[in-house]
């Protein structure tokens, strides 16, 4: 579904990656591994169409991501290193925004189910700047479980949580993968599959 | 769309509600700047009269850069802002929601406010009633534009100073028609139908353009 | 000369004009000669070090 | 005819040819200079009669119309490289946009400054709101917002992108902005009146004036040029071609 031709990314002066390629099907994790500056991150926001590659081209269900656009979005879920909530919004707010920009119309039912699931009872009606680190980390995971996005793009998910997130996260995307998903994480963690397959790709060298 | 729209402005009302402040500081800025020119100047009304239009011109053009560092600022620091690159609207449409959530909290204050300002001035009824209209129809432009400027130095060292280097040459037509409408109202009412014809023109090609602009930019900025 | 040097008493604007022109194109040449040497000075620099580098 | 023109868009290839290209325009320059200051002083009347009699002051045309010209020529430019690069993601051409704005914000200083100099013998005055003087300030600041913005912009390409769409942004605006200053009354404003006019003006003046500007562009072209060769060596300075060049240089 996802394919990655003859990518070549440059930062600065720098080449980071070039000639990268690689063909994700349903049902499959990518880890993305390297060094610090190898450019994992870049290549995660190429995925994302949020960087424009120098060289090659991506492709999802056959068409390139450029010329999808909007469409392409629609299926996406990006992690970036920043959670992307509002401090002055509660937990509520902060998912019941990002689902209507998403284009998906949750009640809010759902999503009060989805921070009981992710552990912050109680908390989903403070202001998010009240919380703490994890905490906000976890509202901002909320939303993989309210997205119906097929490809995942996650970047380094895992730090700043504690063992009882790492599981229900590890266990969340087995459960994408398994239900015919694709995520690609940059992570040191390792995620146990129920089904799918793990691909791995080595930057730098 | 609507809903989307809908959904982003009410976003940063609310956000801006939480926080009033910064709503506050532009609209005293704007006071502020605007009562030191008779001080400056002197409080003879014949110079007032003349000069006020200008200085209320000048002074709306500055308090509206002053809050432009802030229109995507915020959003870019928490990752909100790149979330919205990734969602499945055109970004255009929220930018132009965020542009007009912007002047509902910057620009339509100084439009509020400007019969209390023209009054410093010793402007007469008609002259005010015609520079609350020039801003009503100005500001506006002044966010949207400003918004390419904003988008343009987010996140840099010095932006603000940077930004209005940038965006203060692109603002000249409005101040001049702003201001020539005032002025020319002191004269012949008629007269100021073709101001606002002109102002009117620009509010709707900025309307159209300066979103596309200002999405494009936060692209590349974002990159 | 001096007749075409006082351009009918108007040297001073006559020069003044003409003078900042030869001035900034001039200047604008130097300066790019230098930035020009800097380069390659710094890129030479670069790949001395990065030659005794490789061979320790 | 399939000729590869991105072979010529990479800097590889048009460093080289840049650098053969400098010496060329050095001396047209210097000759188109070395004519058309001649001409000037020494072919044309020293007092202009006519409805608005010009002493010898008027030597100033000679310079401050090229000036004038290649700093509007050299904004065209510079939008249309930078929007070549935005379009087709070439780094040359954002290269060239670098190198013409600098030059370009000169020529817009001396166009002001002659102006000024002009200005004071003929009008009395050093500074006057007129609407071209006014435009050339503007177009001034925007060379100025121009070079600023690329240069606050630690990131190479994001600079590059940025301060292009700056660029075409302000070719958008500069004719409103003209037009304001023009007419800042709208009622006003029926009819533009006709201003200069090249027919109007005596042979030899006109012939010392267009050969400065052709000196004035070339020497654009050499400036331009030297300047790219040096940002070409400075951004690619981790290619092999740029170790190989230096190789070269050190033996020689």
């Amino acid at each position: 579904m996802l394919e990655v031709t003859k990518l070549e990314c440059r930062r600065g002066d720098r080449r980071l990656f070039t000639d990268l390629g690689f063909a994700l099907n349903a049902g499959t994790l990518m880890h993305v591994r390297g060094r610090n500056g190898s450019g994992k991150t870049t290549l995660l926001r190429t995925l994302c169409g949020l960087f424009i590659p120098d060289e090659g081209e991506i492709r999802w269900r056959g068409e390139s991501i450029r010329a999808l656009a909007e469409d392409y979005r629609r299926d996406l879920l990006y992690f970036g290193h920043t959670n992307g909530i509002k401090g002055e919004l509660t937990g509520l707010e902060n998912l019941a925004i990002g689902a209507t920009l998403d284009g998906d119309r949750l009640s809010e039912k759902a999503i009060w189910d989805a921070l009981e699931r992710i552990g912050l009872t109680g908390f989903e009606d403070l202001p998010t700047r009240m919380l703490s680190q994890g905490q906000k980390k976890r509202v901002a995971l909320a939303r993989l479980i309210l997205t119906k996005a097929p490809l995942w793009i996650l970047d380094e998910p895992f730090t700043a949580l504690d063992v009882d997130a790492v599981a229900l996260l590890q266990s969340l995307i087995a459960d994408h993968v398994a239900a015919g998903g694709i995520a690609v994480l940059t992570t040191h963690q390792e995620v146990p599959l129920t089904s799918g397959q793990i691909e791995q790709l080595n930057l730098g060298n | 769309m609507l809903r989307v729209f809908w959904c982003i402005l009410s976003r940063d009302l609310t956000l801006a509600m939480r926080r009033r402040t910064d709503v506050l500081t532009t609209l005293f800025f704007f006071v502020i700047v605007v009562s030191l020119f008779p001080l400056g100047v002197g409080t003879e009304s014949k110079a007032l009269q003349i000069i006020g239009p200008g200085v209320v011109w000048v002074a709306a053009l500055l308090a509206s850069m002053l809050a432009l560092e802030r229109l995507f600022a915020a959003d870019y620091e928490d990752g909100t802002l790149e979330q919205m690159l990734l969602t499945a609207q055109p970004l255009s449409l929220l930018v132009l929601a965020k542009v007009t959530a912007h002047w509902i909290l910057t620009g339509l204050p100084l439009v509020l406010i400007a019969p209390l300002v023209g009054m410093q001035f010793q402007l007469t009824d008609n002259a005010i009633i015609i520079m609350m209209l020039a801003l009503l129809v100005g500001t506006p432009i002044l966010s949207l534009i400003g918004a390419i400027g904003a988008a343009l130095t987010l996140g840099l060292r010095g932006g603000g100073i940077l930004l209005s280097l940038l965006i203060l040459p692109l603002y000249i037509p409005i101040l001049v028609y702003g201001s020539g409408a005032v002025e020319v109202s002191r004269i012949a009412l008629a007269d100021t139908q073709p101001y606002f014809a002109l102002l009117g023109a620009f509010l709707l090609v900025a309307l159209i353009f300066a979103p596309v602009a200002s999405s494009a930019a936060l692209k590349i900025s974002l990159e | 000369m001096s007749e075409f040097l006082s351009q009918g008493g108007y040297g001073f604007f006559v020069w003044g004009a003409y003078g900042m022109v030869a001035v900034l194109l001039v200047a604008e040449v130097l300066q790019l000669r230098a930035q020009r040497r800097t380069i390659w000075s710094r890129l030479g620099r670069l790949t001395r070090m990065r030659d005794t580098g490789g061979t320790e | 005819m399939t000729l590869n023109w991105f072979k010529f868009a990479s800097p590889a290839s048009f460093y080289p040819i840049a650098g053969r290209l400098i010496p060329v325009f050095w001396i047209l320059t210097l000759l188109l200079l070395a004519i058309g200051l001649y001409w000037g002083f020494f072919e044309t009347a020293s007092k202009l009669g006519g409805s608005n009699p010009q002493k010898e002051y008027y030597r100033i045309i000679f310079i401050h119309v090229p000036s004038a010209w290649m700093s509007m020529w050299l904004y065209i430019v510079l939008v249309g490289w930078a929007a070549i690069g935005l379009v087709f993601n070439t780094r040359l051409s954002f290269m060239m946009a670098n190198a013409v704005a600098p030059t370009g914000a000169i020529f817009t200083f001396l166009a002001l400054w002659t102006g000024a100099f002009w200005g004071r013998p003929s009008w009395g005055t050093y500074w006057d709101w007129d609407p071209r003087l006014t435009s050339e300030l503007v177009l001034f600041f925007l060379y100025i917002g121009y070079i600023a913005l690329h240069s606050a912009i630690d990131d190479t390409r994001r600079a590059d992108r940025a301060s292009a769409l700056l660029a075409i942004v302000g070719l958008i605006m500069v004719p409103v902005i003209f037009w304001s200053i023009n007419c800042p009354d709208p009622n006003q404003c029926a009819a533009l009146h006709q201003r200069s006019n090249l027919t109007r003006i005596d042979g030899n003046i006109l012939f010392s004036m267009l050969t400065m500007t052709l000196a004035f562009w070339m020497y654009g072209f050499a400036a331009t040029f030297m300047r790219l060769r040096s940002i070409i060596l400075t951004r690619e300075a981790e290619n092999t071609w740029v170790q190989e060049l230096l190789n070269a240089r050190r033996q020689a």
